[in-house]
Parts: C-alpha cells; structure tokens; sequence
C-alpha cells in the first residue's frame, strides 16, 4: 500500500478539554446572538435578517467541524469530502433559485374561462 | 469497526484511518439527503416570503432555542467522552455519554410536545392541514416542510442516540480502550453531524419570524 | 435543400413563423452529428487496416502521446461550434418563449384527457383550436389535474401545461389547414388519446367563424332528453360547434349547409360525387377530409373519439330531418331559435347574415379562402 | 506454494461459502447474476412493448397495461440494472485486483450492499405484481402522487437500491485513497479505476437526492404530504429539479464505467499505451463535477426561468467537450498499434459509433430550441438508448467478453462472440434509428397508441427490438454454456499489460499469488513486460 503518512493513520488528536468548553461557549454565544438579533429585527423578517442568522449558522458549523469533528487537524481529504458536499449542496440550490427566483411572475389565472 | 485487523489492510491504523474517510463520505450523502428538503424550502421561501414570514410567527421559537442550546452541548459533551476515553478516564467519559444521551433524550421529547402542540391546532402537514388563521398556501408549505425537515432530523438524533447507548454499553464493559475506540468515534462525528443539520434549521425555521 | 433533408428527416409541415429556421439549425446539428460519426468511422476504419496484428503474438508498440495543443484544439474547437449552436438555439428559444405584443389571446385548459379553449369575448369552450392564419396568437394555458404537454409538431412548439399555474406559448400559423395537438407529458391512462387539433383559417374566415361562435351553444334543454331524437342531435350540434361551420339554412358558410343535403348527390372537391347518407355523413364526422365536398378547403377537424355512436347517430337523425328544407327558406323550428348566423338580427347578437341575403352573398363568401369538407 | 493455492471459486464450497461471503469476487458474481437476470426481466417488457407498438390501435393491450409495462421497463433497466451493472460487477470483481489490494476497504458493506439491492429490487417487484406503478420511471409530479396504481412500494424500492448504490461508490472512494499497493501513484492507477471514482463521487453525492424526492412522492400518495401539490400551492416543476439533479448524472454513473471499459479494452487490443492517459483520468472527474450542472436541459419546456434553460443548456455543451475528449483518446490509441479484432473489440468499436451519435443528438437536444420539438418525443427516447444500450449495454457486453477469462477461468467461443457483436450493432440501430425519424415527425413518448402514419417505422423498430433480443439470448447462451465447456483460460490471452491480468485467472482467494509490481504500468507496450511474470501461467 501507499506508504503510510502520520497524518493520514495516526488519530486526529483534537483541542484540549478546556478547548472543546471554549469553543461551546463561543457556540451558545453566538446563538444566543442570532436569537437576539431576530428578536431585535422582531416581525422584520426580512432578507438582511436571513443573511445575519444564516452567516452565524455558518459560523457555528464551521467551529463545530473544525473542533469538535476534528477537521482542523484531522486529513485534508476529511475537509475535500466536506468541502465537496457544500459545494453540490449549493449547485443544487443555486440552480433552483436561478429558476424559481427568475420566472416571469405568471399573472393570476381566470378560473371561468376554458370550461 | 472491529479492533482486529482485516486482511486488506497491513496498520490497523490505516484500517482506522479508511473506517473514517468512510463516515466522512456516508455524512456528506447524508447531508445532501437534508440538502433536498433545504432546496425546497429555499425555493418556497422565494415563491411565498409573505406567508413563510407569518407562518414562522407561529413556530415555538422557545422550545426551538432550548433544543438549539440542547444539542450544542451535547456536541461539547460527546467530544469530551472521546476525549476522555483516549486520556484512559472512563468513568467520567460514561458519565459524558449519558449526559449527552440525556440531552438527545429531552431534545425528542421537547420536539413530541412541540409537534403536539401543533397537531392540536389543527396544524398537520399537507392535506390534513386544517388552521385557519394562516394563509392557506404558503402556510401550509411552510408547515410541511417544518415537519419534513424537523421529522428527518429527529429520526438522526434517534438513530444517532441508539448509536450513542450501544457506545456506552461498550464503552462499559471496557471494549472501548485508549487506543481502540473508532466506534466511539465514529459515533461522535455522525451526532456532530445531527447538531451540524440542526444549527441550520433553527435559524430558517424559528427565527425567521 | 430544405425540401431534400425536410423530407429525408421525416419533419412535419413547417406551418409556423419560426418552422423553417428551427429546422435549419435541425438540419446543420444532423449534418454535423453524421459527419462526426463519419469522419471517426474512417479513422478506425483505416487505422484497423493499416496497424492490423500480423504476428500471433505481438511485439513492442512505440509510445505515442498526443500533445496538449491537439487536444486543447480539438477541445476547443469543437466547443466553440457547440456555443454556436447553443447562442443559436437559445435565441430562438428565447423568440418561442416571448410572444409578440399584438398576439391575440386564447385560454387553453388541459385535464385528464382534453384540451378546451376559450376565446377572450367569443365562444367559452371548444374541442378544437380555431386559429387566424398570418396573426401571431398567444396561449395561456393552464391544467386543472395534472401537467400536460401542450405539442403541435407542425409549428414546433411544445410547452408543458402545470396546474396551479398560468403558462403562456405563442405561434403564428402560416398555412391554412388542419394541424395535431399532441401531449407530451405523460398524463394518465388515457395519455396517448389526449390528441387536438389546430384549425388555422385564413383571416376573413376567422373572424366570421368568431361572430358565428359568439352566439348561444346550446338550446334550453340542452342534450334535449325527452325530445325526439332529431332535437338531440341538433342540442349535440350546438354543443360541438359543428353550427358554427355548418349552416341549416342553406347558407353555405364555413362548411356546407345541412338544409336538404341529406339524401342528395353532393360534387367532391378533385372530382367525382358522392350520394350524402349515413355512411358518408358518419365517414365526414370522423375522417372529414377523406372526401372534400367540391369548393370547401380540407380544414375541418375529426370528431373521431369526440362524439360517440349515440351523438352521432343522433347528428345524423337531426341532418336528415332537415333534408326537405328549401336552402334560402326560413328554417322551421326547432331550428329555428339557433340558426347561425341567421340569427344575426336576433336578441342572441350574432353578426352574420340573415338568411334571406345569404344566398345574395353566399358567392362572395365562396370566393374567400377555406371551406369546410365533409358533412 | 504458488500452484497449490485455489481459485476464489474453489476457495471454499457450499451456498453458505456463497451467500455469507465478504470476498468481494464472489460478491460480484452474484451481483453479475442479480443484474444479469434484471436486464433480461427489463428486457422481456421492452419486447412486450415493441410487440403492442406494432400496431396503431390498442391491439393486444389495454393503454393501462402499456403504461405499466413502460414504468417497469424503465425502473427495472435503470435502477436494477444500469446503475449498478459495470460498477458492482466489474468494478466490484477488478477495483481491488487493479489497485493491488486483496479486498474492498469494507467487505461487510459490499455484502450488505448486495443485499440492500435484493432487497429494493423485491420491494419493486412486489409493487409490480401488486399493481404496478404507472408514473413512468420518472415519477413525476403531481401525476404521480395521485395515481390510480400502487406507486409507494416501487417508490421506496427505489429509494432502497440507492442506498445499495451509495454503499457501492462509498466503498469504492474509500478502497481507492486508502488501499492502493505500495508504489502505485494516483497517475499509475488504471482508468477504469478513475472512472469508477468519479461515478462513486456522483453516486455518493446524487443519489440521496433522488431518494429524497422518491420518498417525498411516496408520502405524498399515501399521507397526502403533498409537498409538490398545486392546491396546496405546491410548484410540481421543483420535483423535476430535485429528479434531475439526480437522475441527469445518474446518466454518468451509467456511462461512466463503460467509459472505463472502453479505455481498458483499446489499448490491450491495440497493444498500444493509451493515447493521452491525462486526458481519460480528468476527463472522468470532468464529467462527474460538471454533470451536476446541466440537470436543468430536462426541463427547457416544462415551465422553468429562460435564465435556468440559458445556464444548463451552456453546462450542457461543456460537458459534452469532456466525451469528445475521451473520443478522440480511444481514436488516438489505435494509432500504430498492433490492432487485433476480438469481440471486445468489436463492441468497443460498435460503443465508439453509436456514442458518438447518441453524444451528437445529444447536443442537438441541448440545443434549447430544438429540444422544444424533440422533447418527450421518441427523439430523446432514441438519444438515450443509444447512450444507454449503445453506449453501456455494449460496454457491459464488451467487458463480459474482455474479463470473462478472468472471472471464470474459461474461454467465450470467439467465432459465436463476433456473430453476437455484429448482431447487436444491427439489431440496436434497427430498433433506435426509425425512432428518431418517429420523434422528428413528432410521435411523443409513451404513447399507447398512436397515430396511423407513424405505423410503418414503428413496425421497423419492433423487428430490430426482436433482432436485439434474440441476439442477446444467443450471447447469454453460449456464455453460459462456455461457464462449464469452454477451454481452460491461460493467465493472460489477450497479451495485455493490465495488472488484472497478472494473476492467475481466476485469482486466487486475496487476489494475488504475487503482487504486481507498479514499476511496470498497465498500458507499458513500449517496453518488455515484468519479467517475474510467467506468461505461460
């Protein structure tokens, strides 16, 4: 087999204990955060709100797979196989909306005429 | 994830090593599976931002956030029991892994009485769909989805929390050691992988309002 | 050229504004595709021969490797007549998709397993699609169960039809006649049975068809249970809108009258007579442009699947009932209270001519575009 | 030692030995055997078909019937067995061997993979005796949620073999980063071996979105979920974006690996090093990634934004680049070399012709203007056999003759393989060249009955269908037969540098009696092959 490279078969060791409480602290914060700017935006609702908590949940995820899954320091190719599934999620996103969000807005049907 | 070594292999090691490039491949399917319902609700937010936002209104922000705090800590609690099952601490790695099944626990239970709670309101998703004060469509989408993407979820954590107590039973008869403990692991990611789906859905589905 | 591959290609008529530079670009991705499979053929074909294994067992081959630059080439150029083809095909796309402003309007309804259309301030509902030929018409089309395929080959125009929403396609016929409206999304059991057809009429002929489709559809009673059979029949006419083509007074109109056709030798469009009888009749309702009655254009649409055998035998009770009328003579009742277009002057607001000027310009009319073969 | 060892066939005996065993060659016998039957199952519908189509009318079947049989024929050829078929038979069987390993990373799940199949594939074929689904293998909405027939069974069973196909590619993705031998670098690796990555990547990525959407109409037609019904404000269109982001790459998962085939079988046949090795490798990848982005030229006349259709219809003729590539690679290859004409090769030559024809018409349906006339016409229905049955029903053939020595250790009678090959090249364009004349007059796809005037070329293409199939049954035949009578396979007939072809045919139990050595690469025909190896073997 391919010669063995410490990185590759040697166990991710992640952060210390006081690491991994630290990086949940950040995590309650942050949500904390995004649940104080919905309130604040209260009935807002609108897409500037979205983008705040979405870039949040990002982050979160990012600390999540980072520490506690190990990606920090774990094999590049953990990361690509990540990386990859994103990446097809947002395609698969990104082709619906370029469809839904650019349809000509079809006008409101009259429903007396053809029968 | 057997501790003995399999003949393809020459490093257990290695064969540790392929174990995990493996749970990686299985979390990325299944986060294309959730990638779907996300598409779909992507495109009916676009198609009803009016109705998603009223709708939203309705959902329990308060037992959603409590989850939302629930299964982060679960996250850090499961970290710690691999943590401390690789520093030889089993005692307190068994403690960690109860507490986060207990946290896993509350998290579907919270979840039934929130379903309950709709359900009562005549809150159903799709044709049984009966709640008036909502704008029929967009609302029942919105709805639909909530109960796809939140059922899909739940049925991770619940697989993911028999995953977990079959880990602490081995984990108590000593078949987890410092050095062999990829189940464990494994184990680990996949619930990561839970919270991970879940630290989207909070904020798309309880915080939108 | 365009005759040679149109025919080679097995293409419908190209009886819409944008047919014939679709197919063009039709003919140039077909041409290409066959000259790709050549031209590898030939490749194989002679390297086989030349570089055949003459040995049992074969020795070293050299090592060849195509350069970069070949392949970048290759690649490259072959995208780029690939772009081509789509900036073509996409800009026509795009024309398909956008239907002129002067388009007129028509609803089209699709359900498991017809199509209805309606006309803004004409008739509410019809089996077939009566269109202007030379006038761009807009369809807005929508299903009340399931999606269909909206499909009319001869204008190469197709379009999904989603229930719950409003979708519109255009085209722009180009020449009279009878055309099929297939669907093409799969629908149900009875998918394949869910066939139309486009009649496009020259303009004059339109727009009288239009006033004509204006009147009533049907009688008080419609379907006419308990009346005689003849009553029915003619309840049957009016549903299908076979009044609006056909007059009962001896009025030749879109099609030919029905007043005392019945029983009588008609002259056949390219020759020849028929006698008018039930088999005829029946064989015109279902195959109307087997035999054109002489002066009438092939353009009326078959009722095969349409009406059933008791409609029809119904239809064809209701025609020979009015074999004794005089042409010209007013009509008895029951027809009476539906005549088209005599009723013109009438509360029911048609256009047309009374009956007694028609024969006056009923030559006039003969001289005007499509007539309607058959019954 | 070398001689005393047996074949994995020998290694152990019993049913047990069979049905219980994580040797991933025996898996992919009974996956051959799984598969084999599903295609002639799938096949006897398709004959069905044909034999309603030869006349206009109802004929011998109700509409309702025919509608069944379509949905069938479709479900059964794609999900049980084009999906799976060259990459849990023939990538199951070489990947390992290819790689120098003695085993798949996760010989359990290869099982269960297995089983995962039979099991889907029952649920399906209980949903068919049990009604069957008429939704065509599309399942599109909102047809399909309110369909008189019983659609869940055949919905979930589907979902259920794409769990068994995710197993596949994951296990292969894992096998191939961590299981290569000592030495083979990533550019040594066979091509069949990119391939069947780059369709592993597709199937770990795709497939659970298909399941997703399956399951989503399922529930719909059982709990009235309705998650794409209009009256509940449902958009019916996004089920097709959600079925096509599968199923247009699941075309590639389909292709992919015969694509592989292609490229191992040239250059044996050829004894010749391939053309641009480069090329093949990244092309795959090529395809895997940008076949993603090119779902939406399903959907040019259903309804969907004129910026969606601008976008995929351009993704579409990018991705077709990396095929004309690949193309031009096989072509290449050929040149120079020292050629001999086997069955194999014979039916790489017939998957040269027809795919490039059925890529053209590809392309031609990409052209978002004309596919408003061709699609859902037998156009498209002809555009796909050529890819599917021209492109990997040939390769399937191709690599059953190429390997077979291999795999069983017996030779396929030549003479009978070349009257088989050429008689599936005239068959399939019988069959498939009148329907595209069919699709260009305009007859759309499943139609139970149709129109008078397209009477003659459909009469035309059902006898095709009876050549196809009658040949079809000749190559299983002598195949069978020549399992038990044909002659004892040398290691390597085909004087091929493969690796596979550097162990004892069959290989023993792990494979090897000696592992290959790397230093001597696969397509090497410029230099004398490992001297270690004893030809006469």
């Amino acid at each position: 087999m391919t010669k063995p490279d410490p990185s590759e078969t040697s166990e991710p060791d992640g952060p210390s204990a006081m690491g991994y409480v630290v990086v949940w602290i950040v995590l309650i914060v942050l949500a904390t955060v995004s649940l104080l700017v919905s309130q604040m935006y209260g009935g807002g609702g609108g897409s500037g709100e979205l983008a705040i908590s979405l870039t949040i949940a990002a982050v979160k995820a990012a600390l999540v797979a980072a520490f506690f899954m190990h990606l920090a320091r774990g094999r590049a190719v953990h990361s690509m196989v990540f990386a990859a599934a994103i990446a097809f999620f947002l395609l698969l996103v990104l082709g619906v909306i370029a469809d839904v969000g650019t349809r000509s807005i079809a006008s409101a049907y009259v429903d007396d005429v053809g029968n | 994830m057997s501790a003995e070594l399999e003949v393809q292999y020459d490093t257990l090691a290695r064969q540790h090593a392929t174990a995990r490039l493996g749970m990686w491949l299985f979390l990325a399917s299944e986060s294309l599976l959730f990638g779907g319902l996300f598409a779909l609700y992507a495109a009916y937010r676009f198609i009803y931002p009016a109705e998603f936002h009223a709708a939203a209104a309705h959902a329990n922000v308060v037992l959603g956030t409590i989850n939302t705090y629930l299964l982060l800590t679960s996250s850090l609690t499961v970290a710690l029991a691999i943590y401390e099952t690789k520093h030889a601490r089993r005692h307190r790695a068994l403690i960690l892994l109860a507490i986060t099944i207990a946290l896993g626990v509350t998290f579907e239970i919270l979840k039934g009485v929130e379903y309950g709670q709709h359900l009562a309101e005549g809150i159903a998703p799709g044709g049984y769909y009966s709640y008036a004060a909502l704008p029929a469509h967009g609302a029942v989408l919105y709805f639909t989805l909530y109960y796809l993407m939140t059922g899909l979820h739940a049925l991770h954590v619940f697989g993911g929390l028999c995953a977990l107590a079959w880990l602490w039973v081995l984990l108590y008869r000593g078949r987890l050691t410092p050095d062999s403990h990829l189940a464990l692991e494994l184990g680990g990611l996949y619930w990561h992988l839970v919270d991970l789906v879940w630290i989207f859905l909070w904020p798309l589905i309880y915080l939108v309002n | 050229m365009n005759a040679l591959l149109h025919h080679l290609l097995n293409l419908p008529p190209q009886a819409s504004s944008v047919a014939r530079e679709i197919d063009t670009l039709h003919y140039s991705v077909i041409l290409m595709t066959f000259l790709g499979v050549a031209v590898v053929a030939a490749i194989t074909l002679w390297f086989i021969v030349k570089f055949h294994r003459r040995t049992e067992v074969p020795g070293l081959t050299p090592r060849v490797v195509s350069s970069v630059k070949l392949e970048i080439c290759v690649g490259g150029g072959l995208l780029a007549m690939f772009c081509i083809w789509w900036v073509i095909g996409f800009a026509q796309y795009r024309d398909l998709q956008t239907p002129p402003a002067n388009a007129i309007p028509i609803y089209v309804t699709a359900k498991q397993w017809m199509w209805k259309f309606a006309y803004p301030g004409g008739p509410a509902s019809s089996e077939v699609l009566v269109v202007p030929v030379g006038t761009p018409v807009k369809l807005i089309m929508t299903s009340r169960d399931v999606i269909h395929g909206f499909y009319v080959p001869a204008f190469r125009i197709k379009q999904d039809v989603v229930p719950g929403r409003a979708i519109t396609t255009w085209f722009n016929a180009i020449e009279p006649g009878t055309y099929d409206i297939l669907c093409t999304q799969y629908c149900g059991t009875r998918h394949s049975f869910m066939r139309a057809q486009v009649v496009a009429l020259p303009p004059a002929d339109f727009a009288r068809w239009l006033d004509a489709a204006k009147g009533p559809l049907a009688l008080p009673g419609a379907k006419g249970e308990g009346q005689g059979l003849a009553a029915r029949g003619h309840a049957i006419a009016a549903e299908h809108g076979c009044l609006r083509c056909h007059s009962v007074d001896g009025t030749p109109f879109i099609g030919p009258t029905w007043a005392d056709a019945f029983g009588r030798r008609r002259p056949l469009e390219g020759g020849g007579s028929v006698l008018v009888d039930e088999a005829y009749l029946t064989e015109s309702m279902m195959d109307p442009n087997a035999k054109v009655a002489a002066g009438f254009k092939p353009v009326m649409p078959s009722y095969q699947g349409v009406i059933g055998p008791a409609e029809t035998s119904a239809l064809l009770e209701y025609i020979r009932s009015l074999r004794d009328l005089e042409p010209t003579t007013q009509v008895p009742p029951p027809t009476s209270s539906i005549t088209l277009p005599s009723a013109g002057g009438s509360a029911r607001g048609g256009s047309g001519e009374g009956p007694t000027n028609g024969p006056a310009n009923s030559p006039a009319r003969g001289s005007e575009g499509a007539r309607d073969g058959g019954i | 030692m070398a001689a005393s060892e047996p074949d994995y066939l020998h290694a152990k005996a019993g049913i047990r030995s069979w049905l219980l065993t994580t040797d991933h060659k025996r898996i992919a016998i009974m996956f051959f055997v799984a598969t084999t039957v599903a295609m002639m199952l799938g096949g006897a519908f398709a004959m069905a078909m044909r034999t309603k189509l030869l006349l206009p009318g109802p004929g011998i079947m109700e509409p309702i019937t025919y509608n069944r049989l379509f949905t069938l024929h479709g479900v059964v050829m794609v999900f049980m067995f084009m999906v799976p078929a060259i990459p849990a038979v023939f990538g199951n069987f070489f990947l390992p061997i290819m790689l120098g390993a003695k085993d798949l990373a996760f010989p359990r799940i290869n099982l269960a993979s297995f089983y995962v199949y039979i099991l889907g594939a029952t649920l399906a074929l209980w949903g068919m005796v049990h009604g069957g689904a008429d939704t065509g293998w599309t399942f599109y909405a909102p047809y399909a949620t309110v369909s008189p027939t019983d659609v869940a069974p055949i919905a979930i069973g589907v979902f259920v073999l794409g769990v068994s196909s995710i197993m596949t590619g994951l296990n292969f993705i894992a096998t191939t980063h961590m299981l290569r031998r000592e030495g083979l670098r990533w550019h040594g690796m066979p091509i069949f071996v990119w391939t069947l990555y780059a369709t592993s990547i597709i199937q770990v990525i795709a497939t659970p979105v298909l399941g997703l959407s399956v399951i989503l109409v399922a529930l719909d037609h059982v709990l009235k979920m309705g998650m794409f019904d209009p009256a509940l404000g449902g958009d019916p269109v996004l089920f097709e974006h959600l079925f096509w982001f599968y199923s247009h790459p699941a075309v590639y998962i389909m292709i992919l690996p015969g694509m592989g085939v292609v490229a191992e079988i040239i250059p044996t046949f050829a004894h010749k090093n391939q053309f641009s090795y480069k090329a093949l490798a990244y092309s795959s990848l090529g395809i895997a990634f940008v076949g993603f982005l090119t779902w939406g030229h399903h959907l040019f006349v259903a309804g969907i934004s004129q910026l969606d259709a601008a976008l995929f219809g351009l993704m579409s003729m990018f991705v077709a680049i990396f095929s004309a590539i690949k193309v031009f690679t096989w072509v290449g290859t050929l040149y120079r070399g020292s050629i001999s004409l086997k069955t194999p090769l014979l039916y790489m030559f017939a998957f040269i012709y027809l795919f490039v024809f059925g890529g053209m018409t590809g392309i031609a349906v990409a052209s978002t203007s004309l596919d408003v006339h061709w699609h859902d016409t037998y156009f498209v229905i002809a555009h796909f056999h050529f890819i599917m049955i021209g492109g990997t029903l040939t390769a399937f053939l191709g690599a059953t003759h190429y390997w077979f020595p291999k795999m069983f250790g017996r030779m396929y009678p030549e003479r009978l393989g070349v009257v088989s090959a050429v008689l599936v090249f005239a068959g399939f364009n019988l069959t498939f060249v009148p329907q595209f004349l069919l699709g260009n007059a305009g007859m759309p796809r499943r139609y139970a009955t149709y129109p008078a005037r397209f009477h003659l070329l459909n009469v035309v293409s059902t006898i095709g269908a009876y050549t196809l199939g009658a040949a079809l049954l000749l190559t299983l035949t002598y195949l069978v037969i020549s399992l038990f009578r044909g002659e004892r396979a040398p290691m390597n007939p085909w004087h091929s540098r493969a690796f596979e072809w550097r162990t004892p045919s069959p290989p023993p139990e792990h494979n090897f009696i000696k592992p290959f050595d790397p230093a001597y690469g696969p397509y090497a025909y410029d230099e004398p092959p490992d001297p270690t190896l004893d030809e006469a073997a």
